[in-house]
């Protein structure tokens, strides 16, 4: 009964955690927008937690500079244990624009198994909530075959 | 009588010291030797005070001695006295136990440093002295005892003499101290010019009666000599430059003993010899100087970067707490008083072992330098605690128990004399002790947690000697927190009542009828004292409350997997477990010492500046402000008395 | 037979009504309510009430890792403590006129009892060894210093009132404070406690930590500061302790100042004109009832309305605020209760 | 400390939230948002322009021989778009458009792939493609040999003044006659599809790279590229008096039609060029040569080294100090941008 | 005649605080504190005076009413007092002569690393 209830509660209150890897700041503010009055994804239990340790859903952003690479991989490593990563945009997911700059570590993806994708260089903030709501459930089934 | 009577008693608790202390001279050298010595000649005096408690403190009965058995000779003492009631028993249980434990300590700790028998010399000599001022009812025999405790402590603080500032706390301590012994011994010699006697029962008997412009001189000289030795707001730079320096066990018996001799001093001088305690100036004094020792001390500790300094503020504080309760001079207030004079010398000297524990292991004190060593000395971060939790009143502790009465006390008086001054003291003690909770905070956070610094690197638990004497007083603190009933019923109001009868302490000591002839009808007699406190407090059930609570809860979460956490296995991946810096490597960042407390400080910064300046260091500003004080005494004999 | 009887009695007081169930339900319907209130004070729909419970056993799913820096047994140990101490604390808080443990903990008590789980925080925070956790916690000491002296005020106050007017000098007690307000009417409609319970509604969001007072947990700037290190069911239980913290100082509000409203309910019940057990039970239940509504309307107006429309302040400001206006106020009452108004 | 926003606070408690519930009420993107791509490959002519001009890059095609021509797959990769639809704009032939859905939510890599596939079949030509054997023959010349000699032999070898008309397949084609082989369309070619060899007098267009975009037509100053929708012209050297434009050999068939077309284009062309030469004559009577090189009239001449840096072929060498004007022969390939950027009009062609 | 004795002690005393409040030297404090002390000493010889006394040392037959003795007591306390008094200055002395070698000065201006 107890398993059944955290695995359902899991789905219910996922916390983000949002990491700039050398973003443009379009997606940052559009995943801020989402959680303004007009989008309100606070009613589907999202919330901007402080620190890593508390995330469920890592939102990366930004094409992974290489300035910024150690320290995302670090940032997404000190998350506990079901979490979902989220990349926003095409700039994490290819490098976008700035593909084959000297700077740019590449996709998120060679890193680290990237779950979700929300494409669109800035994708809309509905976009944004199908994206972390698509999370949500890869959570609860992270969730369910966890110990 | 026979020889092993009860009645030798008080003389043998002082002479076992005194004798313990010459007999280490003569076969110091070798350690088994010495430390068998030490230990038969601590422990010998408590055992002997507590074979007393039944007697004096039960039944009441006070002992008196005379030395070569010259019994007084019709109304007029020739002879010199030792007498012990409950109020003197009960300061000397407190000595005899801190110096038990401090020489259970200085076994191991002392082991590192040189002519360690000189060392144990001093030491007993020191608990002599307090035990005989204690004890003894001749004037003139406890300023002699003042002397000899006054040169061994100044002796013992100057004993590392390596340790930057040992010489020079020692030296002011040294002038400071003797201008105080000397006014004791002005003001002794004023009253004996009066009375024609140094017996304190006949002075009780004679003196009170008649206050003549010099026996109003001594009086302000015995009280600011006696303040000296309680290093009350005035004197306070000398205890807190003293303990700095000093090797931790002596520390316990400075800031545990010698400020307790310094307030049974003034209570001998207030409520016996000129028993004023009822004059409603007086008890203003009292509980001025007390409530400005308790907030300048505790917000100066706040300031400090020392550990063993920051210590030191905090005992002028817990003895300001004490004045206070005793100013009051009501049944619960003088009780409140005694039980937080016990708590202190427990929990106190608690502090003191545990700052020595970590000197000891990393051979720094400073709180920018210390961190994260709860993990290398568990079992001293544990005693740590205990004490830090009783020094700054968390309820199952016995400083809760002891301020949760001062409070009670201060208020009641507030309600029965209608002035709101004493509601405003009851408001200083709570603000006080939210201050000591923050700066023990402080202490935790920089001293136990937070990361370790490299030089901390190497530091490992204290020898099992060491512990175990802190185990003794952390035993006695919770137990002591724990049974206030018991404690209050058996020590704290006997001592408080005995306090207030002066008339049956002078028939003891001079022949029944005496203080009823003397002094007429103004004999004080067994007082109607109160100890009805309003507030309701029974701190087993609390506890009871939350170990089934936490039991509970315990069982919950063992069965929820609570503690199967995810601990760095040598094959997991080492970034996981280091801590969040925002995605930077883990460097070294203490947070503690100095940089805590912010706010509180940014708001009080110019009184801070001022403080900060007022503590020049210099001998001759603190000899100035022992010099105002003495002539503000003197004025304040003069017209008030 | 009859100790069995007592013990599971007295077990089932700590674990189920006024112990840790009751005020763990109420306490996250407090913070469910907060948060919906807050949200829709800012033109959003806001989380469902029961958001609370989902953070709460999401959390007992998650993963708990320790950081190496961090003392385990400490780490760990420190936010059980914290939860039983709140919950104990609640015991002793009578709701109207049904009161279990009366004769364990006075009002100064009670001040001092509201520090253990705040020292249980801070003692898991020194524990995690990080520095977020390090600032949070010296913060959150000066917050605990800040609160400590305006509570102090008006606990006296209304010791004095109640002292005075019974004759007995001073009453610590809180069974015989809400015992005295059941025959002389509530306390706050004395003209000298006004400003003590206005005084006691300002405190309110600071002991509990809530928004403009939250420095020592801010999340934008510290990383959520003491609990920056802490994840899974450790981080759970502190939540619940904060929840739980709402209720109690609520509940202690209303039994200080509003304990009039227990005499109200029982005649109300003696009205219906029924008697004997049935009357009582359901006189508790309609008591019970009533807290919890007092509560939810003090939990509205002085911490979601607050959070809403002030900005997190800083620590020092938080310090002067609280040491000089609030202060004023509970001050301004002591005076008027000591010269008799 | 002033608490701003009570009144919207308490107001907005009672009022309705603002919030669009977003999964249950679905919300349209706006009337022309730039969304998923949808990509119709029958209009696609890979004509590669969006591929060139798409910033992120994300578009890519492969190509595969097959028998009734190469089959050609084009992907959108939406995770490197940015979806500016500067392809959409580029593509001449609406083979791409952004719809309105932004729902581009991706688990795996694939789903992001917009693709189509098409086959693109060879240009249908009127008659067989006799392609007229390059003139291999026509072997380095010594320099000493005048344009005449070369369009003579070319001449011979090409129909007599052919007509030249424009290609249907969008590509340009080459008026050998008046064509210089200053190289000038193959520097301006975008796409690289131009190879001018000025030694062997060769003009080849690499179809498939050629996209007819026309940027060579109009960088010819000789008009010697005609562009689908010009009129077919003679394959005859612009109507300079005699010694104008050395025709030569181009590879591209000269259609019949463009008889009559060089007809008018020289009478234009003519007018022209009498007018300068009748304002010299009074002046200085100073002759303009015969063999169509420039000549500089050292009067009007301020030596300002324009033409020496406008000359293609790098002939002229002016020296403003010791005021020289030299023309080197050999270099000289006669195309007049010398004479045309002269602002003094000193040199006559 | 006596009360000269009282005013010489009395200014004993007030020199002594004088000088160990004003001098900045380690030496001069020293020096006024046994001043100080001195002064307290004559205080107590001062008091036992009894005017024609003879020294108190007599034996069985010499007592009678008549005869006058000086009080006996402060001579012993004054004893003490003067042996406290060589010790006081004993110890401080070897202290400054440590504060010397280690400080190097003997300005107590200097002396003060213990402040705040």
């Amino acid at each position: 009964m107890f398993k059944k209830l955290i695995e359902e509660s899991t789905g219910k209150s996922p916390w983000l955690f949002h990491i700039n890897a050398g973003s443009c700041n379009g997606c940052d503010i559009e995943l801020v927008a989402v959680l303004t009055p007009r989008y309100d994804a606070e009613r589907l239990g999202f919330k901007l937690a402080g620190s890593p340790r508390q995330a469920d859903i890592v939102v990366v952003t930004g094409p992974i500079t290489a300035q910024s690479l150690p320290r995302v991989l670090r940032t997404i490593e000190q998350v506990p244990e079901p979490r979902c990563i989220v990349t926003m945009g095409s700039c994490p997911q290819s490098g976008n624009v700035f593909r084959g700059s000297y700077s740019i570590c590449g996709p998120l993806s060679k890193y680290v198994h990237v779950d979700v994708d929300v494409a669109g260089c800035t994708p809309k903030p509905e976009a944004v909530i199908d994206g972390l709501a698509l999370a949500t459930k890869i959570l609860q089934q992270k969730r369910r075959e966890m110990k | 009588m026979s020889f092993l009577s009860y009645q030798h008693f008080p003389i043998f608790t002082i002479m076992l010291y005194f004798l313990g202390a010459f007999l280490i001279v003569v076969f110091g050298k070798a350690k088994a030797l010495r430390h068998a010595v030490a230990f038969l000649c601590t422990a010998g005096p408590l055992a002997l005070l507590i074979s007393l408690i039944g007697r004096v403190m039960v039944h009441g009965e006070i002992i008196s001695y005379w030395m070569g058995n010259r019994t007084p000779v019709g109304d007029y003492a020739i002879g010199i006295a030792l007498e012990v009631d409950a109020l003197s028993l009960f300061f000397g249980l407190l000595v005899a136990t801190a110096v038990f434990v401090a020489c259970l300590y200085s076994f191991r700790y002392m082991e590192r440093d040189h002519n360690v028998p000189q060392y144990y010399t001093l030491y007993l000599m020191l608990a002599g002295g307090v035990m005989g001022l204690v004890l003894s009812g001749d004037l003139f025999n406890m300023f002699i005892m003042v002397e000899i405790l006054t040169f061994a402590a100044v002796a013992l603080t100057a004993f590392r003499n390596k340790v930057t500032g040992a010489l020079e706390a020692a030296f002011k301590y040294l002038v400071v101290g003797s201008i105080g012994s000397t006014c004791i011994l002005a003001g002794t010699i004023i009253l004996y010019a009066q009375a024609r006697t140094l017996n304190l029962a006949q002075l009780a008997a004679v003196i009170p009666g008649n206050f003549g412009v010099s026996t109003k001189l001594a009086f302000a000289l015995l009280f600011i000599g006696f303040c000296t030795k309680a290093f009350i707001v005035p004197f306070h730079p000398l205890a807190a430059d003293a303990h700095g320096a000093a090797p931790a066990s002596v520390s316990v018996l400075i800031s545990g003993v010698l400020t307790k001799s310094g307030i049974y001093g003034i209570i001998r001088l207030v409520f016996f010899l000129f028993q004023t305690m009822n004059l409603g100036t007086m008890q203003f004094w009292l509980v001025f100087l007390g409530s400005v020792s308790m907030f300048v001390c505790v917000t100066m500790a706040l300031a400090q970067h020392d550990f063993k300094r920051l210590l030191a503020f905090h005992s002028i504080s817990q003895i300001g707490y004490v004045l206070t309760a005793v100013g009051l001079a009501t049944g619960l207030g003088i009780s409140a008083g005694l039980y937080h004079a016990m708590n202190h010398t427990l929990f106190k000297g608690l502090l003191f072992l545990a700052a020595g524990a970590v000197l000891h292991e990393t051979g720094t004190t400073d709180l920018g330098k210390l961190g994260g060593l709860a993990k290398k000395m568990p079992h001293t971060a544990a005693l740590f605690l205990i004490g830090a939790a009783s020094i700054s009143g968390i309820p199952p502790f016995n400083g809760f128990a002891s301020k949760w009465l001062i409070y009670q006390a201060t208020y009641q008086k507030a309600a029965e004399t209608g002035n709101i001054g004493f509601a405003l003291v009851t408001v200083i003690a709570l603000v006080t002790s939210t201050l000591t909770l923050a700066s023990f905070v402080k202490v935790t956070q920089s001293v136990f947690f937070g990361q370790m610094p490299e030089e901390c690197k190497n530091a490992k638990e204290v020898p099992f000697g060491m512990r175990f004497a802190m185990g003794i007083l952390a035993l006695l603190c919770i137990l002591t927190g724990l049974f206030p009933g018991l404690v209050t019923r058996y020590l704290t109001e006997p001592a408080a009542k005995a306090a207030f009868a002066a008339g049956n302490y002078i028939n003891a000591m001079m022949g029944q009828g005496y203080a009823e002839r003397i002094m007429g009808a103004a004999a004080p007699g067994a007082p109607a004292v109160s100890f009805a406190s309003s507030g309701v407090w029974s701190p087993l059930s609390w506890l009871l409350l939350l170990m089934i609570a936490l039991l509970a809860i315990c069982v919950v979460a063992l069965s929820g997997k609570y503690d199967k956490v995810s601990v760095r296995s040598s094959k997991e991946v080492e970034k996981k477990y280091q801590l969040f810096y925002g995605g930077e490597t883990q460097s070294f960042s203490q947070v503690g010492g100095g940089d805590l407390f912010w706010g509180f400080k940014h708001n009080w910064r110019h009184y801070f500046s001022f403080m900060h300046d007022l503590h020049s260091g210099i001998v001759n500003d603190y000899s100035l402000w022992a010099v105002v004080a003495l002539a503000l005494a003197i004025v304040y004999a003069l017209i008030v008395l | 037979m009859l100790l069995v009887l007592n013990a599971l009695k007295y077990l089932a007081y700590i674990l189920i009504f006024p112990g840790f169930l009751f005020s763990f339900l109420v306490g996250m319907l407090l913070t469910g309510i907060d948060r919906k209130i807050v949200a829709r004070m800012q033109k959003r729909v806001g989380p469902p009430i029961l958001q609370p419970f989902y953070d709460f056993f999401k959390l007992l799913g998650k993963e708990t890792i320790v950081p190496d820096a961090a003392n385990r047994r400490v780490f760990l140990l420190a936010p059980l403590v914290g939860l039983a101490g709140i919950t104990v604390l609640q015991l002793f808080i009578p709701v109207f006129h049904f009161h279990v443990f009366d004769n364990v903990a006075d009002v100064i008590v009670i001040l001092y009892l509201l520090l253990i789980p705040a020292l249980a925080e801070i003692l898991g925070a020194a524990a995690s060894g990080s520095p977020y956790a390090g600032v949070g916690l010296s913060r959150e000491m000066v917050t605990i210093l800040a609160v400590e002296l305006p509570l102090l005020l008006v606990l006296l106050a209304v010791a004095k009132t109640v002292g005075s007017a019974m004759g007995r000098g001073l009453v610590f007690s809180l069974s015989t404070i809400v015992g005295y307000q059941e025959l002389h009417g509530s306390l706050i409609t004395k003209l000298s406690m006004i400003p003590a319970a206005v005084a006691f509604l300002l405190i309110i969001p600071g002991e509990t930590g809530s928004h403009p007072f939250d420095t020592a947990e801010a999340e934008t700037e510290i990383c959520e500061g003491m609990m920056a290190e802490y994840s899974g069911a450790p981080l759970g239980v502190y939540k619940l302790t904060h929840a739980m913290k709402i209720f109690t100082v609520v509940s202690l509000f209303v039994a200080l100042f509003l304990g009039g409203i227990g005499a109200g309910i029982q005649n109300l019940v003696a009205a219906i004109g029924l008697s004997g057990a049935f009357a009582g039970a359901l006189s508790l239940l309609l008591q019970i009832l009533v807290l919890v509504l007092l509560s939810i309307v003090l939990t509205i107006v002085c911490i979601s309305f607050v959070h809403a429309i002030t900005a997190r302040l800083r620590i020092e400001q938080v310090f002067k605020y609280y040491w000089t206006i609030v202060t004023c106020f509970a001050l301004v009452s002591l005076v008027m209760a000591w010269y008799g108004l | 400390m002033d608490l701003p926003f009570i009144k919207e606070a308490i107001s907005q408690l009672f009022s309705k939230p603002s919030t669009a519930m977003y999964p249950a009420v679905p919300s349209e993107a706006a009337e022309n948002y730039r969304g998923r791509i949808v990509f119709h490959p029958d209009k696609c002519i890979n004509c590669m322009m969006c591929e060139r001009v798409c910033s992120g890059n994300a578009i890519s095609h492969t190509v595969e021989k097959t028998d009734e021509g190469d089959k050609v797959t084009r992907t959108f990769y939406l995770g490197s778009c940015t979806f500016c639809a500067t392809c959409m704009d580029f593509c001449g032939h609406g083979a791409i458009e952004f719809t309105r859905d932004y729902h581009m939510i991706a688990t795996k890599e694939e789903d992001l792939m917009v693709s189509g596939t098409f086959i693109k079949k060879p240009p249908v030509r009127k008659a067989p493609p006799a392609k007229p054997a390059a003139p291999a023959a026509s072997a380095k010349e010594p320099a000493a040999v005048t344009c005449e000699t070369i369009a003579a032999e070319e001449g011979k070898a090409a129909a007599p003044a052919a007509m030249i008309a424009p290609r249907d397949d969008g590509k340009p084609v080459q008026v050998p006659a008046r064509c210089v082989y200053c190289t000038l369309c193959a520097k301006k070619c975008p796409a690289g599809a131009l190879t001018v060899d000025r030694a062997a007098k060769t003009w080849t267009l690499d179809e498939d790279l050629c996209v007819g975009c026309g940027t060579c037509a109009e960088a010819c100053t000789k008009k010697a590229i005609l562009m689908p929708g010009d009129e077919p012209v003679a394959n005859v050297p612009a109507p300079k008096p005699a010694p104008k434009a050395a025709p030569a050999a181009a590879p591209a068939a000269p259609a019949p039609k463009a008889e009559e077309k060089p007809a008018e284009e020289p009478k234009a062309e003519e007018k022209p060029v009498e007018a300068p030469k009748a304002e010299e004559k009074p002046a200085e009577a100073l002759q303009p040569r015969d063999d169509g090189k420039p000549v500089q009239d050292p009067s009007k001449c301020v030596y300002c080294t324009i033409c020496a840096k406008k000359c293609p072929a790098g002939a002229l060498t002016v020296d403003r100090a010791a005021k020289t004007w030299t023309l080197d022969e050999d270099l000289c390939v006669g195309c007049g941008t010398c004479a045309e950027s002269c602002p003094k009009k000193a040199i006559l062609i | 005649m006596i009360t000269l004795n009282y005013i010489a002690s009395f200014f004993l005393i007030v020199l002594g605080l004088y000088c160990i409040v004003v001098k900045y030297d380690l030496v001069k404090t020293v020096i006024g504190l046994s001043v100080m002390d001195y002064g307290v000493n004559l205080l107590i010889i001062t008091i036992g005076y009894h005017p024609g006394g003879t020294a108190p040392i007599f034996t069985a037959g010499e007592i009678n009413p008549a005869s006058v003795f000086v009080d006996p007591i402060p001579q012993a306390l004054t004893l003490t007092s003067i042996v406290i008094g060589a010790c006081v200055t004993a110890m401080s002395l070897s202290l400054v002569i440590k504060l010397r070698e280690m400080y190097g000065t003997l300005d107590t201006r200097e002396i003060r690393r213990l402040r705040g």
